[in-house]
């Protein structure tokens, strides 16, 4: 049976048109996807059933022990942690915010070594932005700063941006200019009209000397900057203010660097410099492909996108203190619940450690980095094959991912409801 | 089946008639009825102020944008904090609360009834997902149609029947309630960083006006037979001067409906300017205020503005981009493709501020020289104007020169040379009130019919009993009492169940969405409209077949159909 | 001989990202891409191993020219070999340096480890399935 | 220093040698029928088939530009080896060069194209810039330059299974542009051209 309109849940394009063939409770073929997307939906490397550690080995047990044993693990810790959150669908992650709230827990998600420094840079100076279609149908200057979106979001270039004809761009590719920035020579790089090589650590000088630029003060600026030469910088930022519709993207290059949400900032006031001679947007690229679907549950629920503590009562945000990587760091924590991220792989080996000595259970689909990490895995349906719910694009247009078959694996949903019920029953009234 | 009475109640329902009569009301599995049982629960109202729960026709609470303004807001979020307590889960923020925040603090005040201002069809799932999460009010989501380019291209044909079809379409499709025009045309232009700035500019590329847009979607909106009329956020927004576009907008509108006005136009004191620039600024409530009290058809609300901090959001991009250059604090945009766009930044009203002044006097003045209450509803625009937590100091300025007065001695003195405010004796009176907070918004918004508004029998049992007693309260003098009375109901009654009590919220709330379809003829079934579709397959980034709000959204939807005249 | 490490995806990194444990994923997250010319100053080939180490510990991984990057500077896809050298500080921002870490390379003969090995000496105990 | 110089006079001002330099009398030199000058243009109407420029494969030596008489190819005397595939190429002859039509037509023989596209399966991710740029998808399938969606498989390339596919090569018209917009040379285009019989051409 072939399906139409498939939503892919890897990254955070959402690309909603692929064909995929499903012959009962296997995928056959993808069509329109990338190669992540193939491999997420051809991929068959499923965990079959919960497991636990027991003293140097593993064995397999029942949904009921894993739910009832993780109940019981968050109930007895005094600073849990409850961590990931961008690789389900948005009812599990609103489901798990009021566990947090139960439980006096910290509950951050994966934005936290992704584009948290971009929030922060957001809550200084705002964001102007826009949904992808006004890209695609409008911008005649792209530029993607400190982001490889071929590699990262394979198809953001020929689905939205540079390649893809839009309203007002009949040929797109010919019609528009593309402007790479990045320290290293990326895939994207050698297809863009302009490459600006920076050193690293560099972003903010080169964003800082554009807006002097646009500005009109070019007097001031030196031959080279952080690398970039001045008769460059000058030629960049002439096609910068030579656009109709100029739609800027970043990417972990800036939130990573040295200078993290001060980059951010300065290139979200580029932008507003811009705006003031003609139009201009500035987007994230975010990766996983519901890491901004959970910033909207926490925000619409706690009031902040990420890095939210219940341990007082409210809700308590302070990033720094509240993110998951300084709580680990500190071995603050005694208790972590994991969903739907890698928190073994991405993050610094002090704070795997710190997962490793304390108990640790993960509701995931696949054995990870993390698996060897925990307690107990809980393995789930995958949301966009065999489980659905809502998902936020990049760029903040809610996408409802579709269930191509009925598996045997219970959804997020599901366990996170049956832990919230054992958890409030424990927790009294 | 569950039977409640409320007994002993000092009852104001407009809609039916009944202007301050004691009486007991009767309710049996959520709707108003004669009589019960004896087995009934019993209330007693004690000679208590009992209304129709109050219904907000205008208000941003739900959806991308107010998310929006919590998200790159965390001062505002600290702002307003609550532990989790019983069934009240924890709430952040003052002037864009949290969805429980907010849900809990109009519950408070005895509101039961929500108008989401304005909702972008493309994220309509956005808005729908919180209010699922805002449990305690009724919901329904205007949608937005001012830059949407099957509607341009439908009014450059001349084509209102077209121009219904499309309206038909989207409105099911997301499930919204009402169109919503905000800067018409303003919002496409804005997406070359441009705006209009008269309803007779052209909006680039699309060859079309302001005014014609409206024109079009007004009878479009008739020839759909919709509860509600077209709901406009006028061109030119906050811009001195910008009362003649408002006069002009309001010259444009035919009287086409006998049951409700043919346009609202909401937060009416951001459109009252006269004057050229910042510096000259002056009321023209005046000139608004006879040209509808000239034409019943049409209704307003204030869009006051209280003093202090908030957050204005709005889909007028353009407009917001014009604030930021003024405030120079922060600023988000969010164009949305094909449809229509937005902007947040954050704001301080102050009372040292002459322009600030001038613009608190205008919407009160709105609301005192409206001749009938009908026509002008009670809102701030959520939070544009102010938080609706600033309702009940509202109603108290409404109903009480003195503390006009008062207040306008706190204010920049030469306030009193641009604004006619400091001349107008007129006091608001309960009844008034009743009708500017619940009765008049849902007469307007057309939601009497499926029980909004008021207590007959047959209505829903959506009732607020205040602590104040009209036979032996004086607004005039103790607006003081009147204020922390409308801040606090004695009993929220929703849907026949008790949901907060003395400020204490009660239950966990289990809410509606309202929504329309307008069923209209095969042919002008735009889902097989081959230049629908191909909008769809070629400018959209979302396929047509995943653009529709799924009904797993509206758990508990009630949907308000119509036969189209077309 | 130092360097600065650079972490960020490849498409492969992210082809193989729900098979972690898979020998794809190790030989395309222990990939350290080198200039040829630090190479030659290494003396070492394509393919070669080496001992990367950081302050907060050392990993063994296998180099591979690449023309795409600066001198002095070597990029692995993230994952978890490269963030076992990354520290956790954050600087109050609550991002690590992920991609400024400074790290010394020596060439090595030892093997690459599995990630499941890599997490033992985190202190996790290893699941085969 | 002055002896080496004698001999060299000597011989110089020998008669022999300066009546054969001043009275000699050799045939001019012509082009041999058979040689391959720069092409020339012939008159006939372009009608923008662009085939030359795809024979060609001197770099920048041809170029069909737009004049106010309509199309013409101009040939960069710098750039041309004078090789006469152009003139082979061209369905209109609108190019000559020595015989190469005559013979041509004597012969019936004509050149054929057709290219050839390599997809790397290792090194394409699928991002699909290629099968949204191509001209020739354009044509048949709109959707697909809006994002990549396709509606059809009579596509000449197309993205399924996470790479992507040459479905229909007989289709490439040889513009290269899927080459020049893969960000890792991943897709390959090459020209195979061979002689035919009009009549295979033009059945």
């Amino acid at each position: 049976m072939k399906i139409e309109d498939v939503v892919c849940t890897f990254c955070g394009c959402l690309c909603d048109d692929l064909v995929v063939e499903v012959d009962g409770r296997r995928v056959v073929s993808v069509e329109n996807g990338c190669t992540l997307a193939n491999e997420k939906f051809m991929g068959d490397h499923r965990l079959q059933s919960p497991i636990r550690r027991n003293g140097k080995g593993w064995e397999h047990i029942s949904y009921d022990d894993a739910i009832r044993e993780t109940a019981e693990i968050l109930c007895d810790a005094d600073r849990p942690i409850l961590y990931g959150w961008s690789g389900t669908h948005g009812e599990a992650q609103s489901i798990g915010i009021h566990l947090a709230e139960l439980l006096g827990a910290l509950v951050d998600n994966t934005s936290t070594v992704c584009h948290g420094p971009s929030i922060l840079a957001i809550q200084e100076v705002g964001h102007p932005g826009c949904t992808l279609g006004q890209v695609k149908n409008r911008a005649d200057v792209v530029v993607y700063w400190g982001t490889n979106p071929i590699d990262a979001h394979p198809r953001h270039m020929s689905r939205y941006t540079t390649f893809a004809d839009g309203f007002f761009l009949k040929e797109a590719f010919r019609d528009r200019r593309l402007i790479v920035v990045d320290v290293r020579k990326t895939e994207s790089a050698n297809i863009a009209d302009e490459f600006i090589t920076i050193e690293p650590g560099g972003d903010y000088a080169v964003l800082s000397a554009l807006r002097a630029i646009v500005r009109g003060k070019r007097e001031i600026i030196p031959p080279s900057v952080s690398g970039v030469s001045r008769e460059q910088l000058f030629r960049v930022a002439d096609l910068l203010l030579s656009a109709k519709f100029g739609a800027i993207f970043f990417g972990l290059g800036l939130t990573m660097s040295p200078g993290k949400y001060k980059n951010v900032r300065n290139a979200i006031e580029l932008t507003e410099e811009l705006s003031r001679h003609t139009k201009y947007t500035i987007s994230p690229m975010r990766g996983h492909w519901n890491v901004y679907g959970s910033n909207e549950v926490f925000t619409w629920i706690t009031g902040y996108p990420y890095a939210v503590d219940f341990a007082r009562g409210i809700a308590f945000y302070n990033p720094g203190e509240t993110t998951s990587v300084d709580v680990l760091r500190r071995k603050e924590c005694d208790a972590c619940l994991v969903v739907g991220s890698d928190p073994g792989a991405h993050f610094p080996k002090a704070c795997a450690e710190h997962l490793a000595r304390i108990p640790t259970i993960q509701i995931d689909p696949h054995t990870n980095a993390t698996t060897h990490l925990s307690r107990i895995q809980i393995p789930v349906a995958v949301t966009g094959i065999d489980a659905e719910g809502t998902a936020y694009r990049m760029d903040g247009v809610p996408i409802r991912t579709r269930m191509l078959f009925k598996g045997e694996y219970p959804s997020d949903t599901e366990i996170l409801e049956r832990l919230y019920t054992l958890v409030k029953e424990a927790k009294g009234p | 089946m569950s039977e409640l009475l409320v007994r002993n109640a000092y009852v104001i329902d407009p809609l039916s008639g009944i202007k301050g009569d004691v009486m007991d009301i009767a309710i049996r599995d959520g709707k108003i009825v004669e009589e019960v049982g004896r087995n009934a629960e019993v209330i007693d109202a004690d000679h208590c102020l009992t209304l129709p729960g109050g219904v907000d026709s205008h208000s941003h609470v739900c959806g991308t944008k107010v998310n929006f303004g919590r998200y790159m807001s965390p001062e505002d979020m600290r702002a307003g904090r609550t532990a989790r307590k019983g069934v009240m889960h924890v709430t952040s923020g003052y002037s864009v609360p949290t969805t429980f925040g907010n849900s809990y603090r109009y519950s408070i005040m005895g509101y039961t009834t929500i108008l989401e201002g304005a909702m972008a069809p493309l994220e309509a799932r956005h808005t729908h997902e919180e209010f699922t999460a805002t449990p305690h009010q009724d919901m329904l989501a205007n949608t937005l149609f001012d830059g949407n380019w099957s509607i341009m291209e439908a009014v450059r044909e001349k084509d209102v029947k077209r121009a219904a079809a499309v309206v038909a379409w989207t409105l099911s499709a997301v499930k919204g309630f009402a169109i919503k025009l905000t800067n018409p045309g303003g919002t496409e232009a804005w997406g070359w960083g441009e705006d209009v700035h008269s309803i007779l500019d052209q909006v680039p590329h699309f060859g079309v006006t302001p005014a014609e847009i409206i024109e079009t979607m007004i009878r479009a909106n008739e020839l759909l037979n919709l509860p509600h009329s077209v709901h406009i956020h006028c061109n030119a927004l906050g811009v001195p001067g910008n009362y003649r576009t408002t006069l002009d907008t309001l010259d444009l509108v035919p009287d086409l409906n006998d049951k409700r006005q043919t346009l609202y136009l909401t937060h009416l004191q951001f459109h009252s300017y006269g004057g050229s620039t910042w510096k000259d600024i002056s009321s023209k409530s005046e000139d608004i205020a006879r040209a509808v009290n000239n034409k019943p058809q049409v209704a307003i609300d204030m869009g006051q503005i209280m003093f202090g901090r908030t957050t204005t959001m709005t889909a007028d991009g353009p407009m917001e981009f014009k604030l930021y250059m003024l405030h120079h604090n922060k600023w988000s945009n969010h164009d949305v493709e094909l449809e229509t766009g937005s902007g947040i930044i954050p704001v301080y009203y102050s009372r040292k501020s002459l322009v600030n002044c001038v613009m608190w006097a205008i919407g009160l003045e709105l609301a005192l020289l409206t001749k009938d209450p009908w026509q002008c509803m009670l809102s701030t625009d959520n939070p544009n104007g102010a938080p609706f937590v600033k309702y009940p100091e509202i109603i108290a300025l409404l109903m009480s020169r003195r503390f006009r007065e008062n207040e306008l001695a706190l204010l920049d003195p030469r306030t009193a040379h641009y604004v006619p405010l400091p001349a107008i004796d007129r006091e608001l009176d309960w009844y008034d009130i009743a009708v500017m907070t619940r009765a008049g918004q849902a007469k307007a918004l057309g939601i009497t019919g499926v029980g909004k508004g008021h207590l007959a029998p047959g209505a829903e049992a959506d009732i607020a009993i205040y602590p104040l007693k009209p036979d032996s309260l004086d607004p005039s003098t103790e607006y003081q009492q009147v204020m922390a009375g409308f801040g606090k109901t004695r009993y929220t009654i929703k849907r026949g169940r008790v949901v907060a009590r003395d400020g204490e919220v009660v239950v966990e709330g289990a809410n509606s969405t309202i929504w329309t379809k307008a069923i209209t003829p095969p042919e002008f079934d735009l889902s097989v409209d081959p230049e629908f579709v191909k909008k769809f397959e070629q400018y959209y980034t979302v396929r047509m077949s995943n653009y529709p709000v799924q009904d797993v959204y509206l758990p508990r939807g009630v949907c308000i159909a119509t036969e189209a005249s077309l | 001989m130092n360097f600065l490490l650079n972490t960020g995806r490849t498409i492969r990194q992210g082809s193989y990202v729900e098979r972690k444990n898979s020998d794809a994923y190790k030989g395309e997250a222990t990939s350290l891409y080198m200039h040829p010319v630090d190479m030659m100053i290494l003396e070492i080939e394509e393919g070669s191993h080496v001992r990367v180490e950081s302050n907060q510990g050392d990993v063994v991984m296998k180099v591979h020219p690449a023309l795409w990057i600066s001198q002095r500077e070597v990029f692995v896809c993230l994952g978890p070999y490269a963030n076992y050298l990354v520290a956790p500080e954050t600087h109050c921002s609550g991002m690590p340096d992920f991609k400024s870490t400074m790290v010394t390379i020596t060439p090595t003969t030892d093997l690459l480890v599995t990630v499941a090995e890599l997490m033992e000496r985190c202190g996790g105990v290893r699941y085969e399935d | 220093m002055s002896l080496p110089i004698i001999p060299y006079l000597q011989e110089i001002a020998r008669l022999e040698w300066l009546h054969k330099f001043f009275f000699v009398r050799t045939a001019p030199l012509v082009t041999p029928s058979y040689s391959r000058g720069f092409p020339e243009l012939t008159n006939k109407t372009c009608t923008h088939a662009l085939f030359c420029m795809m024979a060609c494969p001197a770099p920048g030596a041809i170029d069909v530009i737009k004049t106010p008489d309509g199309w013409e190819p101009r040939i960069h005397k710098g750039h041309c080896i004078r090789c006469g595939l152009c003139v082979e190429a061209c369905p209109n002859g609108v190019l000559t060069s020595g015989r190469i039509l005559e013979s041509m037509f004597n012969d019936s023989t004509r050149l054929s194209f057709s290219f050839r596209i390599d997809v790397d399966t290792n090194l394409c991710m699928g991002c699909g810039n290629c099968a949204v740029a191509c001209p020739v998808n354009k044509l048949i399938d709109t959707q697909m330059a809006y994002g990549g969606r396709a509606s059809t498989d009579q596509l000449l390339l197309k993205v399924s299974d996470g790479k992507c596919h040459v479905l229909h090569a007989e289709l490439c018209t040889g513009c290269k542009t899927c080459e020049n917009h893969c960000p890792n040379e991943a897709i390959r285009v090459s020209r195979l051209l061979e002689a035919v019989q009009i009549a295979e051409v033009e059945p």
